[in-house]
Parts: C-alpha cells; structure tokens; sequence
C-alpha cells in the first residue's frame, strides 16, 4: 500500500524534504516507517522520543496500523507558536 | 473560527468570531514576536505549522472548553510565515456570560495550544543564525548529522 | 491610558496604549451590553462616571499591578452614555512578557475596577422600566420618598 | 469655606440634582454635610452605611475634614459598569 509521510520543522530540515509517498507492506504500522527512515539516517533515532506521530491528523503511537492512503507525520516538538 | 493564515492578523476577526449578545465578557490573547528571547535579540520569526491537523487540534481545544466551562464561543488563528517583530503570531477569542470563566477558558486554549497544536516557531537571531523553539532546551541543541 | 470616554470603544486604542516590543503575551478584556440580566430583556444602558476619580483610580489599579506583577503596560477606557446591546461599556489592556501573568493582571484589573471605579449603571428593560444596578440586589429596591 | 458638593447615579436621582456650592463652618467635616442632606431628606441617612464618600477625589471617611474649594462627591455602590 501507499500512504503519504510529512515532515515539518527540525525533520524536514534534517530530510531535506516536506514529504514523500512511500510503498508500504500490507501490514505496515507506524514503526515500520521510522525503521526506514533510520536505514537512510540512522542517528534520526536518537529524536524518535521526544517526537510524536500522526495518522489523518490524529495523534498516533509506533504501533498505530496503517491504510492504502494514509497520511502519517513526524511531529517535532510543538511550540504552539509562542513562548510567552 | 479556527484557522491557520498566512495574512496579518488583526483580532477583530477572533472577537467578531465570537461576539453573541448573550455574552457580556470577552477575553482576548495575542501572541506577538518579542525583539529578544532571554536576552538574546531577534531579528524575526518563521512559523510553520501543519495546517490541517492544527486547526483540527484547535477545534478539539474548543470542544474541550465546551466540556469545562460550557462556552462554545471560542475562536484561535495562527499566522504562518516570516514575521517580524511586534506582529501577532496567535489570537485566541472567547465569549462568556461571566468573565471568570472566559479567563480561564482563554488561559486554558493557550496552554493547550502550546500543547498539541502542531506549529513550530524559527528563530532568526540578529547575528543571522537560525533555530527552531524547542520546548525543552535540551533537545535538538544540534542536528544529527545525515548519513 | 485611563480614560472615561462617550465614544464608541474599538479595542485599537487600549491595544496600542500598551504594546511594546518587549512584552510578547498582550491581554485583553472587553464587557459588552447584553441582551438581558438575569434572563429579563434589557433594551439598553446608561453608563454615568465621576470621570477625574475614575481616572484616577483606574491609574491606581495600574499601580497595584506593577507592584504585585512588575508590568507597568495597563490600559483601561470606559464608555459612558447610552449603550445599545452589544456594545463594548469596558476595555481593559495588559501586556506583559509571559502570558500567565498578563491573564492575572488583566482579570484584578476588572475585579478592582468593579471595586472602586466610580461608575454606574442603569438598566432600562425592554418592558420601558428603569433600574440603577446595584452590586447587592437588597440596597436600592426602593428609593426612599423625598420629603 | 465653600465646597463644592456632587451626586451620582441613585443620588443624583434622589436630590434631583447633580451638584451644589454648599457654605459649610470652618471646622466642617463629611459628617457636616451628610446632616445638612438629612435635614432636607431624612430617608437619605438609610443608605449612608452602604455609600461612601470621597473629598478630591479620594475615598474619605465621615471624619475627613474639610477645606475651602474641596470637591466633595456622594458615591453610591459602584458597578464598575459591568456584571459580567
């Protein structure tokens, strides 16, 4: 299946991309997709703790399953925008 | 109303978003780009946020307050994009027969925001190096390095 | 800026009065005239003021708040006059560095206003009655016959 | 001396007036006044404990003494203009 991941902030800095369409296997969970992603970089691991991820919007854990059509995200540690 | 815009924000679109004649109180917060973060100056910000899944967040904050307060009069809008110093970053509006709770509910959406809200802040210091706001200072102090 | 104004209040003025580049978390707070009090339809208000002592303790609240807060940007204007329903009576502006206390100082500046701002209101209910509001219902019921 | 002597809201209503000149004794303090406003309307007294006064715009006491050219004001409970 093909699901859509996004990345936002420090992760797109360190991808050097916003996002990508990636060919998953049928049972594919969100874990699946961060162990790819520590093939190409493997330090990104160190940052998977204090990161979150999403599934359609919705705040999702390392063993959320995934769908044909999904679309997955690396949230950085949000900032709301505001320090005040 | 809530909503992620790359235009100027003014606050009479959140106040306007709310105002009903059976609420008397209106509690209103702006977020604005400070000259200086602990002392250090800035010279201006970029915001980025995922805009779908914020304003979804935000209704969610909303439906929270709801629960809480029974105010169902709240609005929030984010700005994205370069801004520069004394612009507002974030309004958030709420209307409320009683003006405790609509402090409270306006307090409460902030924190939350600050919370679950996927934005994220760049700063570009006047000495024109860059970083993202991190919550907590000890992470991403620097970037791994990509293989 | 404290002031007793017969103008229509937009929010601009007590928003600009406190701005500073600095000070990133900016509170407002805006009563309107609502349609009704305790569920009895009001068709509008009049707002009288002792203005040179209002000011002068809206200036004093301000006092209270730098020394409790250490923010020294309040503002606070108040309509006097005839108000129709929905319309801003009160206005109050707190910028400050962090938002929590801005949401405090903001909220004791509208407890203290109500305290000791000599300011009045007087109902005038849709049925064409009119009432002097009271901050305890047993004061006032009746005015006494003058003799 | 001669104060000036204000009223407001309910007070202003009752007296049917918002301000007077009042010649006072020189001795004179907020009490003096507030009798001189029974003699002409006694019922007024009733609703002393539940007003206050104020002398150049200050809150003063029953006791606070007066000077020449004071602005004496009669304040009914205040609202603040607001019950929100």
């Amino acid at each position: 299946m093909k699901v859509t991941v996004k990345y936002f902030a420090v992760c797109h800095e360190m991808l050097n991309r916003s996002e990508e369409e990636m060919e998953l296997p049928e049972d594919a969970t969100v874990r699946t997709i961060l162990k790819r992603l520590e093939e190409e970089w493997p330090e990104i691991a160190e940052f998977y703790e204090v990161m979150q991820m999403s599934v359609n919007w919705e705040y999702a854990t390392e063993d959320t399953e995934l769908s044909e059509g999904d679309e997955v995200a690396l949230i950085p540690p949000v900032t709301g925008g505001t320090d005040v | 109303m809530f909503k992620i815009t790359s235009d100027v924000i003014t606050g009479e679109e959140v106040r306007e978003a709310v105002e009903a004649p059976d609420a008397g109180a209106v509690v209103l917060f702006f977020g604005t780009v400070r000259n200086n973060t602990d002392g250090r100056a800035v010279s201006f910000l970029e915001y980025e946020a995922y805009p779908p899944m914020a304003e979804k967040k935000m209704a969610e904050i909303s439906e929270e307050i709801a629960k809480k307060w029974g105010i169902d009069r709240v609005a929030m809008i984010h700005r994205v994009g370069k801004l520069e110093i004394g612009e507002v970053s974030v309004a958030v509006a709420v209307a409320s027969p009683h003006r405790k709770d609509g402090f409270e509910a306006c307090q409460y959406a902030m924190n939350r925001l600050k919370q679950i809200v996927p934005i994220w802040k760049r700063e570009v210091w006047a000495d024109g190096e860059t970083e993202w706001v991190k919550p907590d200072a000890v992470f991403f102090e620097e970037l791994p390095e990509k293989k």
